[in-house]
């Protein structure tokens, strides 16, 4: 009776993208996360290679020694933090706990020691605005190691980027103590380990961002 | 693979008793059919408030210095004596422009249709995460807040713009305006936060959501084109988000990111603002779009012409969006060979364009037309945004764009676009959906008044428009009359301005209908329009959980006017003797 | 007059291109809407629901899809074409004419600066001189302009000449053009740059060569009464 | 990821090692490699994005998942790209 189009079988539920809702959801969340850290990174790229002069070179200002340590910290929350994902995939509450308990302390020494960093920063002299007036730096640009046309946006796109992601950071410890309460409750198990894997998914790409900004911030 | 998401699927069950306080029922509710309706009443008040500033800028241009009726209430920082100051008529049009782009059609076209349409046309019972969504609300509500705070912020609200040139809208000493600039910026980094859940929430539920049967290309225009914009929604805001935080930090701690004095640069801000700012009056249109075609579809008692080609024109359009931004910046200084292939790119988007337009004519060819009040504002959709669109190749053109560019022709093609464009497809759709949202029907006898007086004062208002702009009026002027080659415009200036004002009072018959038919209106059936979609095979309004079971769907959304059938549509979820058993449920349903 | 489709006359040499170009462009669209719109209305007064109608069954057509979808990239392709020349005649940074009258423009809250290049016809030597919301150029012989904003963005827009170019702050742009009328223009700011943005005004006035001569003559000795 | 034949899972140590001696690799070409400044740019961020690589295979699982949720990670690079290639050439073209 009825035409062709009508008489198609329902076409077997080719539903989802074959992930469960809160990883969907975080990994859409991620995309967004992208594009906010691109409008930042982004600008800072643009802002050196159409600065007025050249910019301040590496080791100057920033210290490389005490961030490389940060980045070494930040990586091995990552394990930490995947190897509690893939123990309580097993099953093994003792070692979720533990792990959990590990990316906690990497991630709130991570921002224990830029919050330092920054202190000593302004301490020196540098400032979002650029080089404090009579400051240790200032003397620096008088003596022309450090380039005086673009010190003041060195300064906007450094605490900018950084802050932004110790902020994120921040978040992820906030969110990974919340986890690690749940864990102690036993919360999780080898069935749903929903709220490890998401919260894990976050901190990896807070460390990626890390990874980028570490080498396009301090190192070139 | 499907282990995993059964395992863990929460959601999906029929719904229940409803037992919930009044509170978690309609002030804080999880339920989106309530957060629809929450963003609703929202966005109608920021939509009147922004049409009452327009009032305010239409006596000003039209009646240059003369005290403004009534408006010796306001107090002296704004219109002494009721004549509006300068500084004040800047922030009206900033104004104006921000509560329109994102307190009215923004929060209308995703927040009320995006929330409430998705979980009822895929047939789910609610969204994917209800509590982020009650979330989104709160926060767009906060953010509104925030924002109407401005015009009590010594130096009166933001002027600069709803595009917040830098460095004009980051210096207090050019602008004369400080708090109320922050405060602008802080409410949309706040409103974006909410518009980032939203969206989120939105692309996860069609993803992972939709009911058996509901295969991608069965789903409803409208839900293709909610799913596109949540997508550009999602990468467009945080690019927003980011310069206006750079914005805000350069006013407060100091950066100089905007400041070419100190190494920033000016034309950085503008290509952030835009390169959000494109996809974001794609957000502005895309869903009014989709929705026209379901009406349109609908009142033709045909399926839509072209499905498929509609739905690779709106990712099209999607995608071509974000390529294209630079045609506001063609006069800013950018380089003149981007500027170039950015004018090619922009000329593209009439493709996907066309194919839409003519879709839809192809859908009334040879229908068999009701013009209900939806049908008769969607196809005025049709009629105006296709004026809005082709004064768009005027200014994609780059060398025509030297004259136009901020003038008033402007001005014209962004209100054919976002009034003759979503406006009317929102008024259209509003009183489409009213009876799923409050199981009354509106007025069909005061929605056709109020349709065919906004229609011609749209018009009226708006047309001429393109002539001022045409002779060089530029926008953001408080006074044309000003120079010599503008007084000679200034009948027309009139004769908008009483226009608009006619305009202004015939939404009052639309606002009188809505608040009014929410008690009085007739009782509506569960399906009204005799439409063929999932939200339609439940009672009007929907009851918690939406489904009393979970739906199978068994075709496309269009299946009007089957020859054989005993009805002229044929719902997706009525199962026909031809049509296979439904695939047996995975455990967890 | 106001009410028409019409440009106002143009009074610069590619005033005529983009005109046409505009009239192009108006024939096209205009085509486009009389199709779209007449075959709008005629659908809705054949197709209207009467007793008995009934809607044909049909989901789309490819070969009007290809249609519509090709003559539309063809038009707009011509278009695009078409423009490329122009727009790179006005803005492309190597189409000044060499031998261009330079001019330095400043824009400031709420007025424009005017910088000439006095009777040796060169920037940045002695004789230079500048008025404060008056330009004067020689009618026929191309001019350009180097724009600069001491505050925010202003916008230099001369209606006639068909010519606009914002002035950024912190930027350098040099914008030339070439007037074919002698007479009295305004000159106004296009891009919203504070409460004074709509009386940032400036007139312009095309003089022949003498005239021009004459004038600048006049600024000399006014100049050097005023030192 | 399917419940009932779960793969065993990949060594994690060994890529924290991997990104641990890349970390030191960057630092020592930074500052003590003189290559001339394109090609150590150039070096220093192919190796940024190989550490990137590795964080977004293994610890994401992006190596072990579906082809649907790698086109949805990946989708926003090619705009982030489209905006800053775009704006540079306001400067360098
Ligand atoms: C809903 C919102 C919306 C939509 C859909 C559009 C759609 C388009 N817009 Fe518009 N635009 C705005 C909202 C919108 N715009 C706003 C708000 C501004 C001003 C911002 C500000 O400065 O404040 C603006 C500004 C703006 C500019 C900058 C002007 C300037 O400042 O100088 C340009 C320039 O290219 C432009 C172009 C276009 C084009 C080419 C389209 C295309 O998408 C249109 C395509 C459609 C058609 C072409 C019609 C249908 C096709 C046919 C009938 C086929 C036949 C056609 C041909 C043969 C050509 N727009
Ligand atoms: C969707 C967006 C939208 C809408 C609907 C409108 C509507 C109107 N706009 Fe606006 N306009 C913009 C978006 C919009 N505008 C933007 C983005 C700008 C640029 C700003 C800038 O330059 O920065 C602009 C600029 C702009 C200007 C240029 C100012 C200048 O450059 O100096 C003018 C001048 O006439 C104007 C006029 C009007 C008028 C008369 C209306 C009328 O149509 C208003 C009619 C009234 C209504 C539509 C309200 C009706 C209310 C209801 C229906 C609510 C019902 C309520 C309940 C049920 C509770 N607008
Ligand atoms: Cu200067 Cu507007
Ligand atoms: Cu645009």
């Amino acid at each position: 009776m009825a035409h062709v189009a009508v008489m198609e079988p329902p076409a077997a539920a080719e539903r989802g993208a074959g992930v469960y809702n809160e990883k969907l959801g975080m990994w859409i969340f991620l995309g967004s996360e992208v594009m906010f850290f691109t409008a930042l990174i982004g600008s800072y790229i643009i802002l050196r290679v159409g600065a007025p002069g050249p910019w301040a070179p590496p080791g100057v200002v920033l210290n490389i020694p005490v961030t490389a340590f940060n980045t070494f910290l930040l990586i091995c929350s990552s394990v930490s933090m995947v190897k509690a994902f893939a123990s309580i995939v097993d099953g093994d509450q003792q070692k979720l706990k533990f792990w959990l308990l590990a990316t906690i302390l990497c991630g709130a020494t991570f921002v224990g020691i830029q919050v330092y960093e920054y202190a000593h920063l302004i301490h020196r002299g540098f400032l979002p605005s650029g080089i404090r007036e009579g400051s240790e730096l200032a003397e620096l640009v008088a003596r022309g190691t450090l380039p005086a046309a673009t010190a003041g946006i060195y300064g906007s796109t450094f605490y900018t980027m950084t802050g932004f992601h110790g902020f994120h950071v921040t978040c992820g410890v906030i969110c990974m103590i919340w986890v690690f309460f749940k864990a102690l409750r036993g919360g999780y198990s080898a069935t749903d380990y929903r709220g490890v894997e998401v919260i894990g998914l976050y901190w990896h790409f807070v460390d990626l961002v890390w990874i980028i900004l570490f080498t396009i911030v301090y190192l070139v | 693979m499907a282990t995993t998401a059964a395992t863990f699927d929460q959601v999906g069950h029929a719904s229940h008793v409803d037992d919930r306080s009044f509170i978690r029922k309609y002030i804080f509710s999880t339920d989106h059919k309530i957060i629809g309706i929450q963003f609703l009443i929202m966005s109608l008040l920021f939509l009147a408030l922004g049409g009452a500033l327009a009032m305010m800028m239409r006596w000003q241009l039209g009646f240059p210095g003369r005290p403004l009726p009534g408006g010796s209430v306001l107090p002296e920082t704004m219109a002494p004596g009721g004549v509006l100051l300068p500084e004040f008529y800047n922030s009206l049009v900033t104004m104006h422009g921000t509560f329109m782009v994102f307190f009215a059609i923004m929060p209308l076209l995703v927040g009320v249709f995006g929330n409430f349409l998705i979980p009822l046309k895929i047939g789910a019972p609610d969204m994917a995460f209800p509590r982020l969504n009650m979330a989104s609300f709160w926060v767009a509500v906060s953010s509104g807040i925030i924002m109407l705070a401005g015009f009590l912020a010594e130096g009166g609200h933001a002027g600069a713009g709803w595009t917040a040139y830098a460095p004009l809208s980051e210096t207090p000493e050019y602008s004369g305006v400080s708090l109320g600039q922050q405060l602008w910026c802080v409410s949309l980094i706040v409103l974006g936060l909410s518009s980032m859940l939203g969206a989120v929430n939105y692309i996860a539920t069609v993803i992972n959501l939709r009911a058996p049967g509901m295969t991608w290309f069965r789903l409803p225009l409208s839900i293709w084109a909610l799913f596109i914009t949540a997508i550009l929604v999602l990468l467009a805001i945080p690019i927003l988000a980011g310069g206006v935080i750079m914005l805000l930090f350069d006013q407060t701690i100091g950066t100089h990111f905007f400041q070419p004095a100190a190494g920033g640069q000016v034309l950085l801000w503008q290509h952030l603002f835009w390169f959000f700012g494109h996809p974001e009056v794609y957000i502005l249109i895309l869903p009014a779009m989709g929705m026209v075609s379901d009406i349109i579809a609908n009142g033709s008692r045909k399926p839509i012409f072209g499905y498929h080609s509609m739905v690779f024109a709106i990712m099209g359009i999607g995608f071509l969006g974000w390529i294209v931004w630079g045609h506001h910046m063609f006069q800013s200084g950018m380089n003149p060979t981007l500027g170039q292939t950015f004018m090619i790119s922009t000329l593209l988007i009439a493709v996907p364009s066309a194919i839409k337009t003519f879709n839809w004519l192809g859908t009334m060819w040879r229908g068999n037309l009701h013009f209900h009040v939806p049908m008769m504002h969607s196809v005025a959709f049709v009629a105006m945004f296709v004026i809005g669109g082709l004064s768009g190749v005027f200014m994609a053109t780059t060398p025509v764009d030297i004259y136009i560019h901020d003038t008033y022709f402007i001005v014209a093609h962004i209100h054919y676009v976002l009034f003759g464009g979503s406006l009317f497809a929102l008024f259209g759709a509003i009183t489409y959906w009213y009876p799923k949202m409050f199981g009354r029907m509106m007025n069909p006898f005061w929605g056709k008044v109020h349709f065919w007086l906004t229609f011609v004062f749209y018009n009226l208002t708006f047309f001429p428009m393109h002539q001022l702009g045409l002779h060089g009026h530029m926008r953001r002027l408080y006074d044309p009359t000003q120079y010599e080659f503008l007084r000679a415009l200034q009948p027309i200036n009139r004769f908008i301005s009483i226009s608009a004002f006619l305009l202004f009072a015939s939404q009052a018959i639309f606002a009188l209908n809505f608040i009014l038919s929410w008690f009085r209106g007739r009782k509506a059936e569960a399906n009204p329009w005799r439409d063929n979609t999932l939200e339609w095979s439940v009672p009007s309004p929907p009851p918690h959980g939406n489904f009393a079971a979970t739906p199978t769907v068994y075709r496309g959304a269009y299946e009007y006017s089957v020859p054989g059938a005993d009805d002229d549509y044929l719902p997706q979820h009525r199962r026909l003797p031809t049509d296979p058993a439904p695939a047996p449920q995975p455990a967890g349903h | 007059m106001p009410w028409s489709w019409l440009l106002p006359p143009g009074a610069s040499t590619f005033a005529g291109k983009i005109d046409f170009l505009y009239y192009v462009i108006l024939a096209v669209t205009g085509i486009a809407f009389v199709v779209v719109e007449a075959a709008l209305v005629v659908f809705l007064v054949k197709y209207r629901s009467r007793p008995g109608r009934a809607a044909q069954y049909v989901h789309g057509s490819t070969k009007a899809e290809i249609v519509w979808t090709s003559v539309t990239a063809v038009t707009v392709v011509v278009i695009g074409l078409m423009s490329g020349p122009v727009w790179n005649l006005v803005k492309g940074r190597h189409s000044v004419p060499a031998d261009a009258m330079p001019l330095a423009v400043t824009a400031s809250q709420f007025e424009w600066h005017f910088t000439y290049p006095g009777p040796d016809g060169r920037l940045g030597t002695a004789d230079d001189f500048t008025l404060r919301n008056q330009l004067h150029v020689v009618v026929n012989r191309p001019a350009v302009a180097l724009l600069r904003s001491e505050d925010v963005i202003h916008s230099f827009f001369v209606p006639a000449w068909r010519l606009k170019q914002d002035a950024v702050p912190g930027l350098g742009i040099r914008v030339w053009f070439q007037p074919t009328q002698v007479g009295s223009f305004e000159l106004g700011c296009a891009e919203l740059c504070g409460l004074g943005h709509y009386r940032m005004r400036a007139q312009v006035t095309v003089h022949t060569q003498e005239d021009y001569d004459r004038w600048m003559a006049e600024q000399q000795t006014q100049n050097v009464a005023m030192r | 990821m399917d419940l009932a034949h779960r793969k065993p899972h990949p060594n994690y140590l060994a890529i924290w090692a991997y990104l641990f001696v890349l970390t030191i690799v960057e630092v020592a070409v930074a500052f003590l490699s003189h290559l001339p400044r394109n090609l150590l740019l150039l070096a220093l961020v192919f190796l940024a994005v190989w550490k990137a690589a590795l964080v977004a295979l293994y610890f994401m699982h992006l190596r072990f998942e579906g082809n649907r949720l790698r086109i949805l990670a990946a989708a926003p690079l090619p705009l982030a790209f489209i905006l800053v290639l775009a704006v540079i050439t306001e400067f360098r073209w």
